[in-house]
């Protein structure tokens, strides 16, 4: 309701006004808390985190562990940290989420304004996959992979992630475009433009906000990825999440939580990058006033 | 906006409709096709290969000697599996509920040109960010009776604080709520904010003249005309409340006893770690029955009702 | 260029028939209006006319070609929507050259273009501004742009003028009219504008319920409705339709009004009548041909003056509407605003029945045909 | 040639050692692809196994112990290391029951790297003295130790609540009935002892243990319950030799700092747990030699010896040089080789040794449910644990 | 039912002033209509005025409140859109019904006034279809349906009937015509339909390009506009302006044409010229006054014939336009269909200057008042 005019406020507003700003600052705090265990965790030594209590600060800032996350962790017989794992990991994350996000957006741009016969029970069909235990598929999809020949690459394990990913990202798009005017559809028709011309210049630009949900949602599913990662990728192209998992793992002399917390907050941060630049996007939508009644 | 002038067209195709063979007209079916063989081979080729597992006495890799119904009669005489199918109930619904009231309420909020949309925004999303592998641990720091939240009240003079949900059977299930939302409830706030983001102006101006209050024009005007969002966020939910895993593993890994399992767990555990993937199938099997029975009635009014919008 | 050809196409929503069977055929470059009460399925025949929706039954053919089933891009139409459709990403300018840019008609053309089709609709200082920050009028001027930007086979205008102030609608009723004269593109046209209709048709097909009640030149339609809804409905105000008697006089027929006194009107066909002598019709009159006594038409052949009662006066600028009654019937008179009708008080007028139709009280169909 | 190697040997201890196999083999000319995936003992990595092989592409080796050896020895995915085990002497330098376990079908499939001794109690001899409790090497006395540390203020047993640590307790207490009740229990899966009086009361002893422990157990990690033990708070607890390396890294001392005894009742018997790569077929002729030759020194006594001295385990091979380890490993060594003539050596049913992995699940979930259940009595969980077993054999 | 004070309202949107100062202020109870060419403002206005839309300076004054920040649910208004703005997700019963129940009317009483509003904008049948299953015309009346089911202080209509068949649009007009007799409350209307401006109206404010040019009754807008562009803009079709200049004659002045042959005619306020003689003004006359001579006017005071040159002639039914021209202008006449003119020469018309009226060439303004 932005466009609701901004006036003069009374007390009663500003009240209000200042409510909502304690409730959504509140729930921040709520949110931010096991972040912030995890970040003065991951700047105490290990003899603080015995003693200290989870949100004490720590005595001094000590970046220590985040160097050694970074870069001298062991996970595995390897000790080079977590750096060479994200190579890995954007190697499989880009063109999943893109190759996913467009046919998605393909096909929620079939089901709600190119429908056919079938259509509609294909979405539904689809929609009931997504259900299905990702547990279950690892052995058929390895065997599928196997045969394809792309077995413990990079590319099969694109494949699975666009494959299980495209469900979600089809749902996106097919509820959000519901909402777009079918006349809009039409004129472009009569105007002589084709299911691509119509898609791109007419329907691409006014789905930005979903476009946004759908690459934060697909790239923060495919970047922690855990279980996928395991199982089909090769000694080489491990991800993040399976060197993150081998780091924490470590039981032998000591854990060391602070290495563990600093690792956990680098994995994370390209996703953090992602929403934070993708959240700019996060503009009103353009429908409004295009069309009467 | 005659949303069903496309549907009901094709719905209606006479049956003198002639052959066509230009491309232009394909192009709808072929932009799907992979998608569709996509999901007959990897969704529904394996759910029926899953299937014909549990039919079969499959231990450590898949075997096929046919043993009938017994897995399903040993999976519903094992009471651990009872116990995870019971926990789905109370963690799904909960979770589900409680993210979706979340989410629309942040949403709403975040949607009243508040200053540091950006920034709050951010912080609200960020726990779908960190693997659980890691926050698992700072939330059973934080869960822990002895030295997380409880531990803080106590020393900020709560002194009769107990939180021990943790580590009491019957309260452990609520722990994996907390945290679920912690982590979904963000995603969901984000999907409604795109979804205000499109609504019509005009809409909201007529309301206003009408007479609703800013609460009102949310609950009766702009949020049904969210409804396909709900849908989104709906799917969205249930999968992830099916298919928490990480989080029952990186927070309890099933404890106390197995009293905070799920099925997602317990299929895993006994298709990979005890080598009983037969009994893994036939609860993949009813995980997948539960779903269905849940959802098909759902998505029929769905995509039904959705037609005359 | 083409002919139109619409060979009893049906639509139905679900168990709902919108269009029952509609059979329209027009010549290549002519200029079809519909007309018809809100919702009696104009836009759904636009529709189905531009290929946008797929008719339930029927065959649609432009020229030659059926084009039942082809694509609306294949079809040649341009066409301009009642809820108008811009697409609101896109500044004025690029609707108006999007359809161009299909065609791909090079840059410069379109630039052009786009500057001749401004120009004409007054909207050259919007070019730049996305359609939300449009007025009504605006945005359907741009809609109108978009379709005449093109050179289609045909173009389908469904109500365009509508948010149009008198002004502007006159110029841009005028510039259709030159550009058809020009391109002698055929065109279907809907309005509720009786001087668009008018003015602007070479045919009229004059709809109801999904069913064409008549098809014909404009002058016909006015002149010669084929029944009680066509006559009822153009013209504005309304044609009078007044109970009467059917008389025999002199040996010819005639109708007997009951206005303040019985009073006898001749009638151009009195043979038709005959079958009705005795009984009571309805008689067609338009309110124009009910006026204050004019001096220099007094005595002439089918004019009769006759007092009636007044009921209401209304004045409307030009003329003043005497609302007066027959019978159970309402009679609108059209006078000189300086007639001085009063409200309550009955009055003279003059009744010129030469163009004066008859109907049928029961089925609303014409008997003087 | 290549070898990938597939293990959850990530630790730091482990990871260490590990990386001393990696250079041998580096020297040897071959290229060592590590592929390791940590976690749940073994959980993730028995996964990766599964969906490698059945993508036809499984690694060189794979870290795979006890039964599920010969479960997949019995899908044919197994290679045969017999010559090399020949010119290594194996079945000489190996044990019985070690090398018993490599094989397959009378073929040596699998190379050990080490054995641990599970039966262990950890003890903070400081704690005792506080209390004035001595170490009991009974449970009778364990209890009366525990009540004087508790009333001392101090948490009397370090637990974990997972459920291989409650299996761990579990079978150290069940071993204390006697290593032909454990046997015939965990290995032989006899119904009539699982449902027997000796089992019953197995349970009342481990029921009674939950007494002990501090209400924070549930869910905690077996090294930090260890690190109880090394911070003072904890007086003792039951767990296999890797704990050592948690004491060693605290910069503890055996014998000052910590004590290590048998569990209460087991002294003189031996609960082990192998450790052990086995080898998978692979189609690259190179690949073959290197893995031969990756078996070939793992049994080297180099490797063995500084495998085990950092695991904290003892070497699988015997007559080994010993003036490296430490008093612990001693103790272990000298229990391994003298209960091994005795039958009082028997596999860790808990770490996966003794039963096949669906039966030891069923253990484990009776097991783990019946000491964080209030409800639940020793009889019913019995009878549970009787049916469990059938029902998964 | 309240007064309506807008004081110096200024809309700007960015740069561009929408509104530039407007000032109106009506009684309670009276029925403002807006016209003006499109885009205006009139939107705009009426946004502000329910509170839609903050105005950038100036007060709103409804009643004695000064409503300028007031949220708009709080002014108790109703109006209908001209983009309709109808809930999608609700039927057309309760698009109608949600105002009421807002405002907590019980619901059998919402139900009633549902049906009673339905039946009045004739769409009963409709209720249960949600809004993209109607037509535009039905589309529109449901936004009406909406405003008129509620009681509110004041009403804004929007061009409320622009997509009606002309039957239903008279229908309609009436119906809000007995509704604002018996409520009595205050209406602001915009419309382009000049029949309802001139029926509808208490008073009709005239505006351009942001700023409100006249204020008054439907006949001081009529008969004496304040400057060319309102005399231009009421009336369809519209007021002609004749070149003509001022001459002096027996001591009054009146005003020489260049019909075929020079004319003269005379002016009801002869002395408002003195000031211009010799100099070129603009004499306004609307098309009803040039008609074909009519045999009992003539030879009456103001009143004169002469022959002008015919170009076209445009057949509307009553009437037919003649159009004409004199110099540089175009003249429209009125005329009966059967008056002979034929394009390309010239005929008799005759020139009743009663109401004749005269404008500065330079600045469009009224020269004789
Ligand atoms: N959001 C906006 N940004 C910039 N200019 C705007 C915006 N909205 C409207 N305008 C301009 O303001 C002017 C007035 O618009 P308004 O809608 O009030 O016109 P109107 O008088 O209602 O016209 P119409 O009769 O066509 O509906 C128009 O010229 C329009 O282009
Ligand atoms: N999707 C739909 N489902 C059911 N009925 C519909 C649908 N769309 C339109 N109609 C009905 O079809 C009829 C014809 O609609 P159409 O839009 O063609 O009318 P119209 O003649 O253009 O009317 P108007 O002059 O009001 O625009 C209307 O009665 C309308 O209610
Ligand atoms: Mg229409
Ligand atoms: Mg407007």
């Amino acid at each position: 309701m932005s466009n609701v005019a901004k006036r003069q406020t009374s007390t009663l507003d500003k009240v209000l006004r200042i409510a909502l700003y304690v409730c959504l600052f509140g729930m921040a705090a709520v949110y931010l808390a096991p972040f912030l265990v995890m970040l003065l965790t991951s700047l105490k030594d290990v003899e603080e985190i015995r003693s200290g209590t989870l949100l004490s600060l720590p005595s001094s800032l000590n970046f220590d562990a985040w160097s050694k996350a970074w870069s001298g962790a062991c996970t595995g017989s390897q000790c080079e940290g977590m750096a060479p794992y994200f190579f890995n990991s954007f190697q499989i994350v880009i063109p999943a989420v893109a190759i996913s996000t467009l046919l998605g957006a393909l096909n929620g741009y079939v089901i709600s304004h190119w429908k056919f016969k079938g259509s509609d029970v294909f979405f539904a069909a689809l929609l009931v996959g997504c259900f299905i235990p990702f547990q279950v598929i690892l052995l058929p999809m390895a065997r599928t992979l196997g045969w394809l020949g792309i077995a413990n690459t990079t590319t099969g394990l694109v494949m699975v992630h666009v494959v299980y990913g495209v469900a979600f990202t089809t749902l996106f798009f097919r509820n959000f475009y519901q909402s777009i005017p079918v006349e809009l559809v039409k004129a472009a028709r009569l105007d002589g433009a084709g299911f691509f011309t119509i898609f791109y210049r007419i329907i691409l630009p006014v789905s930005t906000p979903i476009i946004v949900v759908t690459v934060i949602w697909q790239f923060t599913q495919i970047w922690n990825d855990f279980l996928f990662g395991v199982a089909f990728s090769g000694f080489d192209t491990q991800p993040v999440t399976v060197a993150l998992n081998n780091l924490v793992n470590t039981s032998f002399g000591g854990k060391e939580y602070n290495v563990d917390m600093a690792a956990a907050i680098i994995a994370a941060l390209p996703t953090l990058v992602v929403y934070i630049l993708a959240g700019k996007y996060f503009v009103r939508g353009l429908t409004a006033g295009a069309v009467k009644g | 906006m005659n949303k069903n002038a496309a549907n009901a067209g094709s719905g209606a195709t006479p049956a003198g409709r002639p052959a066509r063979l230009s491309l232009a007209d394909w192009m709808p079916k072929i932009v799907m096709a992979p998608t569709v063989i996509a999901a007959i081979v990897c969704i529904y080729g394996y759910m029926i290969w899953t299937a014909v597992l549990s039919f079969t006495n499959s231990r450590m890799l898949p075997t096929y000697k046919f043993v009938g119904f017994d897995q399903y009669e040993r999976l519903f005489m094992n009471d651990r599996w009872m116990v995870a199918l019971s926990n789905l109930g109370i963690f799904g619904g909960l979770f589900i509920l409680i993210c979706l009231f979340l989410g629309v309420m942040l949403a709403i909020f975040l949607d009243q040109k508040i200053r540091a949309e950006g920034a709050i925004r951010t912080i609200y999303l960020y726990p779908m960010a960190i693997s659980f592998i890691v926050t698992g641990t700072a939330w059973k720091w934080l869960l822990n009776p002895t030295n997380g939240i409880e531990k803080m009240m106590i020393e900020l003079g709560f002194e009769d604080f107990r939180f021990n949900w943790l580590s009491d059977p019957d309260m452990v299930v609520y722990c994996l709520v907390i945290a679920a939302v912690w982590q979904a409830s963000g995603f969901v706030m984000a999907l409604f904010l795109a979804g205000l983001r499109g609504v019509d102006s005009e809409m909201i101006k007529a309301a206003q003249l009408d007479g609703a209050s800013t609460i009102t024009t949310y609950r009766r005007i702009i949020l049904p005309s969210l409804k396909p969002v709900f849908f989104s966020a709906l799917v969205i939910l249930s999968h992830i409340a099916i298919k928490s895993f990480d989080l029952v593993a990186a927070l309890t890994n099933g404890g106390p006893g197995y009293s905070s399992d799920l099925p997602a767990n317990f299929m895993y555990a006994h298709a990979f770690t005890r080598s009983q993937i037969g009994l893994g199938a036939a609860s993949a099997m009813v995980m997948l029955g539960c779903v269905l029975a849940i959802l098909i009635p759902y998505l029929y009014s769905e995509l039904r009702g959705e037609r005359h919008e | 260029m083409a002919s139109l050809t619409i060979d009893n196409v049906k639509k139905r929503y679900g168990q709902t028939e919108i269009l029952k069977g509609i059979n329209i055929s027009i010549e290549a470059g002519e200029f079809l209006i519909l007309v018809g009460p809100s919702g009696c399925g104009k836009s759904t025949l636009m529709n189905s006319i531009a290929g946008l929706e797929d008719v339930s039954e029927g065959r649609i053919l432009i020229g030659d070609n059926d084009v039942t089933y082809a694509s609306p891009k294949d079809r040649d139409i341009a066409m301009v929507f009642q809820s108008y459709a811009l697409y609101p990403n896109m500044t004025v300018a690029e609707n108006i050259s999007f359809g161009l840019e299909m065609r791909k008609v090079p840059k410069e053309e379109r630039e052009a273009e786009v500057e001749r089709v401004a120009e004409m609709l007054q909207i050259g200082h919007l070019l730049k501004r996305k359609p939300a920050q449009l007025s009504g009028g605006q945005r359907q001027r741009v809609a109108m742009g978009r379709a005449l930007a093109r050179r289609p086979k045909m173009y389908l205008f469904d109500e365009p003028l509508s948010n149009l102030d008198a002004k502007l609608r006159v110029e841009m009723r005028t510039e259709i009219k030159k550009l058809h004269q020009k391109l002698g593109t055929t065109i279907v046209y809907v309005t509720h504008d009786q001087i668009e209709a008018m003015t602007l048709a070479d045919r009229i097909a004059v709809m109801k319920d999904g069913e064409v009640q008549q098809l014909g030149t404009p002058q016909e339609i006015y002149d010669n409705p084929t029944n009680l809804f066509v006559a009822g409905f153009m013209g504005s105000p309304a044609m009078n339709f007044i109970p009467a008697k059917v008389v025999e006089q002199n040996g010819s027929y005639a109708l007997e009004l009951q206005a303040a006194t019985p009073t006898v009107v001749p009638f151009p066909k009195p043979d038709s009548l005959k079958a009705h002598v005795g009984k009571e019709i309805l008689l067609g009159l338009r309110p124009e041909m009910i006026t204050e006594p004019q001096p220099h038409k007094e005595g002439k052949e089918f004019v009769v003056t006759a007092d009636i009662d007044v009921e209401v006066t209304e004045p409307m600028g030009a003329d003043t509407m005497v609302l007066t009654r027959i019978q159970s019937a309402e009679v609108n008179c059209r006078c000189n605003p300086a007639y001085p009708a009063r409200a309550g008080e009955a009055i003279a007028m003059m009744f010129d029945t030469s163009k004066a139709v008859a109907f049928d009280k029961d089925n609303g169909q014409r008997i003087d045909n | 040639g290549e070898v990938e190697v597939l293990h959850w040997w990530t630790s730091g201890g482990e990871a260490k050692s590990i990386n001393v196999l990696k250079e041998l083999m580096t020297e040897q000319g071959h290229t060592w692809k590590d592929f390791a995936v940590a976690g749940g003992g073994g959980e993730s990595a028995m996964t990766v196994l599964k969906s490698r092989a059945i993508a036809g592409n499984p690694p060189a080796a794979a870290q795979i112990k006890g039964p599920t050896i010969q479960e997949w020895g019995d899908l044919g995915f197994l290679t045969n290391l017999d010559a090399v085990a020949e010119k290594g002497q194996w079945d000489v330098v190996l044990p019985q029951v070690v090398s018993d376990v490599m094989k397959y079908d009378g073929h040596y499939v699998a190379a050990p790297v080490n054995v641990h001794r599970v039966n262990w109690l950890w003890a903070n001899p400081e704690i005792f003295k506080k209390a004035g409790a001595s170490i009991p090497s009974t449970w009778e006395q364990f209890f009366e130790a525990a009540d004087k540390i508790k009333a001392a203020g101090f948490t009397p047993l370090a637990h974990g609540g997972q459920a291989w640590q409650d299996a761990t307790l579990f079978e150290a207490i069940a071993l204390a009935k006697g290593s032909q009740f454990y046997s015939a229990a965990f290995v032989g899966l006899d119904d009539a002892t699982l449902r027997g009086a000796d089992m019953i009361d197995v349970f009342k002893t481990f029921k009674k243990t939950r007494e002990y422990v501090d209400p924070g157990f549930s869910g905690r990690d077996w090294n930090i319950a260890t690190s109880m033990v090394i911070n003072g708070d904890a007086a003792m607890q039951i767990m296999g030799d890797w704990a050592k390396g948690e004491f060693t890294a605290a910069g503890k001392k055996a014998g000052i700092d910590y004590v290590c005894y048998a569990a209460p009742g087991t002294s003189g018997q031996f609960t082990f747990n192998i450790d052990s790569l086995a080898m998978f077929q692979v189609d690259d002729e190179s690949a073959q030699g290197a893995q031969q030759d990756l078996a070939k020194l793992m049994l080297e006594p180099t490797f063995q010896e500084t495998f085990n001295l950092n695991k904290g385990s003892i070497p699988a091979r015997l007559n080994m040089p010993r003036d490296k380890f430490d008093t612990c490993a001693h103790a272990s060594m000298d229990a391994f080789l003298a209960s091994s003539t005795t039958g009082d050596l028997v596999p860790s049913m808990a770490h996966g040794m003794a039963v096949s992995s669906m039966v030891q699940g069923a253990i484990y979930d009776v097991v783990t449910n019946f000491y964080n259940s209030d409800s639940m009595t020793a009889e019913e969980a019995v009878d549970r644990l009787a049916r469990a077993v059938k029902a998964s054999m």
